[in-house]
């Protein structure tokens, strides 16, 4: 993998940076590959729109910040329309079902992620696992038992067996994500 | 006792002015060193700037003259990394009421191990002679050339307050007092803050018509009001007194033992 | 890990047992790690009611002989500046960490910038000497502080360890050195009785006198003043010169291997870029993609700052027909390369003072021969 | 039989401040025109230190005479 930037964002207090620093860890602890994670957070410690950003790469990684995502995961309409902007063209960008977004050429999907998430494990908190699990199953950076054990060593005790949940439904959603896909402009001038 | 024992005789006579009431302040503590039998190699002596700052350098103990105003930080440091040590703080109403009162207050609220002592002549002497937190209010000064209109501060009130184990009161009028004060504090575990009334005849004395060490120190006797006494005085009759005595006595936990206890916890918990 | 995080791992293995601080974005995960990590060692570590308490503690427990750190960002190295001198003065063994942020004032808390590299040196009053450290990557916010600790141990001085937000906050893989490669620097303990001892006398050739801590036994003033081998004050203008003197001193006789640094492309390289902290990240960027398009650049990346290498910079910029200093400020330490090139080799500055990380295409641009 | 005792002054260290003078009580001890304080009426010392705790610069000494000499 050549270098590839990931932005995951959302809204403050979702746990979109410990997502970012989990997988920096994995890549760290089970690749050969060299990784960077930075954030970047206003005042507020919930709400607003916050991002974590990782950059994953063969080669040394000099220039440490994200200067056009490969993939953006956008949870909420503000972070959507904070950090979509300089989103690679072809780059891929997963979105929260109420997120209004642009037509545009990349491959897109809207997937129901805190719905499902507070419907199928009682509660959204976990919604920063489900995305992270997503993102891993969708490219592949570790194979999940690896994600399972970065994660279960990060996250509080007693939450263990909620965050396996977490794991397996960001898989399940990165499995059936094609379903969730929009059509690119181009599809849409085609037909 | 032996005054070689505990000052550093080459260095005197020290840079006080005649009459001036810190040389006696300074002799109250040492002999309440000597009381408390501690080792001089275990006593550390920290001050800041001003007039009173100047004494540990007279004092054959580990001592440190730091910088304005935060000779309590510096203490807490010394304090905090060796709890075995006894560490006294000399400071004045500018160094300690002023610019270090944050420092005061909080280092009560610790409880940490230290005593501080406050010389309190009640201007800046250092600097020829403005007003200070505790200048008396009327007074005048080279601040305050038509009178302080600022009332003074009562640290012992504020240090009761913020949690200090033993706060007490005493003037060099009443030096056997003051002694016994300063025996007191050094006996008890947690912070203590003693306040002693000393006299500048060179820059208060003299513009305030109290021509002589002499009748400074009349004034100190005559308007010395023991505590007990003072409760049953109301505050018009307080006006201008200056209420000696102690103010606090209690035994709550250090906070270096408790910092201790924290670290065998941690350490204990791990295993 | 984490920048921030690194520091503390580096501090912590070259023998810090006590931290003072006061919590400030973006410096504070250092402050909460040491709050973790020091009492399983036995170590202290203590939240402070301000800055200059901060920094009075610390300097405090180093007297009584414990390795002593501290950590801020802007506002606070501002505040901290009187009680840095004084430990200059006194020669207390510390270390300060200024994570800086943008500024001036309370400026951008969570931002990127440089603009303390003129503090960091000049920010005490009088005229005192500076050992300033700036990482630009994760591992080296690990040694670099490790290497602080041991320089302030070893020199008896405050060293400040000049980080940046994006640094601090820098996650990437490090990998550490063994354990048994680190060399751990202590400072001097007397030889002679408690009876004989003089604080500053200075009995060895390296001008650095011994430091006992408070309760060993040697008793002796410490004062801010100017003071002669005694530790008690004078004023005497032979006295005062000397310790001024020997202060400078004690760090310019071990200047050059004082100079930490990296270079790149060097050879028949007829241009240079030269940086320092986050901003280094972005010019080796730059370097790479100069290199990529044929342009014969080399680069340069400072680690010690303070002292200004200047010998350093003169060496592998005299024969270059374009130099670029490229740093996160309105221009600070370009001031040193431009006086160090005296007008002889056009020097350029690529800046950028917005709170945003310095990117590789603004340092090109400075380039010739780009387009 | 009352104490008797013999007063030193340590003219390097006196700064004539008359402190001791006024709290001596049998009033012995007077300034001089140098500036420094001198023990006037030796005869009547009776050794009670008062001097020697009220003086600021630590610079009276006593010595109690012994009586039966």
């Amino acid at each position: 993998m050549a270098r590839y930037e990931i932005r995951l964002s959302g809204a403050g207090g979702q746990g979109l940076i410990l997502a970012g620093i989990i997988l920096a860890e994995a890549v760290v602890k089970f690749t050969d590959k060299e990784v960077i994670q930075t954030q970047s957070y206003g005042p507020e410690a919930r709400g607003g729109a916050s991002k974590a950003e990782v950059i994953i790469s063969d080669e040394e990684i000099d220039y440490p910040q994200v200067n056009k995502p490969d993939f953006l995961l956008a949870l909420t309409q503000e972070a959507y329309n904070k950090y979509n902007r300089d989103l690679k063209e072809y780059g891929i960008m997963v979105v929260d079902e109420r997120v209004d977004i642009a037509m545009r050429g990349g491959p897109t999907y809207v997937v129901p992620i805190q719905k499902l998430t507070q419907e199928k494990l009682g509660t959204r908190m976990v919604v920063n696992v489900v995305s992270l699990a997503l993102f891993n199953k969708l490219h592949e950076v570790v194979e999940s038992e690896k994600l399972k054990e970065v994660v279960l060593a990060r996250v509080p005790k007693g939450t263990e067996e909620l965050n396996e949940k977490a794991l397996a439904l960001g898989e399940e959603l990165a499995s059936n994500l094609n379903q969730y896909k929009i059509k690119t402009k181009e599809e849409e001038e085609e037909e | 006792m032996e005054l070689e024992k505990y000052f550093r005789i080459e260095k005197l006579p020290h840079i006080w002015c005649p009459g001036c009431g810190h040389g006696s302040v300074m002799m109250s503590i040492v002999k309440g060193i000597d009381k408390a039998g501690w080792d001089p190699t275990k006593v550390v002596v920290v001050s800041g700037i001003g007039c009173s700052s100047r004494a540990p350098g007279y004092m054959n103990f580990n001592t440190l003259h730091t910088v304005h105003g935060r000779p309590i930080a510096f203490a807490t440091g010394i304090k905090l990394a060796n709890p075995e040590l006894k560490v006294i703080v000399i400071t004045g109403d500018g160094d300690g009421a002023a610019i270090g009162g944050n420092h005061l207050i909080h280092a009560c609220r610790r409880n940490i191990g230290i005593n501080v002592v406050l010389f309190n002549n009640q201007i800046y002497g250092m600097t020829s002679g403005q007003y200070s937190p505790m200048t008396p209010q009327g007074s005048m000064a080279t601040t305050s050339p038509y009178g302080n209109i600022e009332p003074p501060f009562d640290l012992c009130e504020l240090t009761r307050s913020a949690g200090a184990n033993f706060v007490a009161r005493g003037t060099v009028y009443h030096l056997p007092k003051l002694d016994n004060y300063m025996e007191k504090a050094f006996a008890r575990e947690g912070f203590s803050y003693v306040e002693a009334i000393s006299q500048c005849p060179t820059y208060y004395g003299r513009r305030n018509k109290l021509r002589s060490p002499l009748e400074m120190l009349e004034w100190q006797k005559k308007n010395a009001v023991d505590i007990k006494k003072a409760q049953d005085m109301d505050p018009e009759e307080l006006k201008g007194k200056i209420v000696t005595g102690i103010f606090a006595e209690k035994d709550e936990e250090e906070y270096t033992s408790k910092y201790d206890q924290l670290i065998s916890s941690v350490q204990g918990g791990k295993k | 890990m984490q920048g921030n995080e690194a520091c503390v791992e580096g501090a912590l293995d070259a023998g810090v047992t006590f931290y003072a601080g006061y919590p400030i974005t973006p410096s504070s995960e250092i402050a909460e790690d040491f709050a973790a990590k020091l009492p399983r060692v036995g170590g202290k570590f203590i939240q402070m009611e301000d800055e200059i308490a901060s920094m009075a503690a610390v300097v405090g427990a180093s007297l009584a002989g414990e390795k002593a750190v501290t950590a801020t960002s802007g506002p606070g190295f501002s505040l901290k500046q009187e009680i840095i001198g004084f430990a200059g003065m006194i020669e207390a063994p510390c270390v300060v960490m200024n994570v800086q942020r943008a500024g001036p004032s309370t400026g951008l808390p969570t931002s990127p910038a440089q603009g303390d590299v003129m503090q960091a040196r000049w920010g005490t009053h009088g005229d005192h000497p500076a050992l300033v450290l700036c990482p630009s990557s994760v591992a080296d916010a690990y040694l670099l502080s490790f290497q602080a600790v041991n320089w302030a141990e070893r020199f008896r001085t405050p060293v400040i360890l000049l980080l940046d937000e994006t640094i601090g906050h820098l996650r990437e893989r490090v990998i550490l050195p063994r354990k048994d490669e680190m060399v751990i620097a202590n400072r001097k303990q007397p030889q002679g009785s408690p009876e004989s001892f003089q604080p500053y006398d200075i009995l060895d050739e390296d001008l650095i006198p011994p430091l006992p801590p408070y309760g060993s036994g040697f008793r002796f003033h410490t004062t801010g003043l100017y003071h002669d081998e005694t530790g008690f004050p004078s004023n005497r203008p032979e006295v005062t010169h000397r310790l001024l003197e020997r202060l400078h001193q004690k760090i310019d006789k071990y200047k050059e291997t004082l100079f930490l640094y990296e270079t790149y492309g060097l050879r028949q390289a007829n241009q240079l870029i030269i940086s320092y902290g986050a901003s280094a990240r972005s010019a080796k960027a730059a370097w790479r993609i100069a290199r990529e398009k044929g342009l014969l650049v080399g680069l340069l990346i400072l680690k010690t700052i303070w002292p200004f290498p200047e010998e350093i910079v003169t060496q592998v910029g005299h024969d270059k027909n374009n130099i670029v200093v490229a740093e996160m400020n309105r221009g600070q330490l370009i001031g040193e390369v431009e006086r160090v090139m005296d007008k002889r080799i056009p020097v350029r500055g690529a800046q950028r003072a917005d709170g945003v990380l310095i990117t590789p295409e603004q340092i090109l641009a400075k380039l010739e021969g780009v387009n | 039989m009352p104490k008797k005792g013999n007063v030193y002054i340590n003219e390097n260290w006196c700064k004539g401040c008359e402190i001791c003078a006024t709290f001596c009580p049998k009033k012995i001890l007077g300034l001089r025109g140098d500036g420094k304080m001198e023990v006037m009426d030796p005869e009547n010392c009776i050794a009670c230190n008062q001097c020697v705790l009220r003086c600021p610069d630590y610079a009276i000494k006593v010595e109690v005479i012994d009586n039966n000499e």
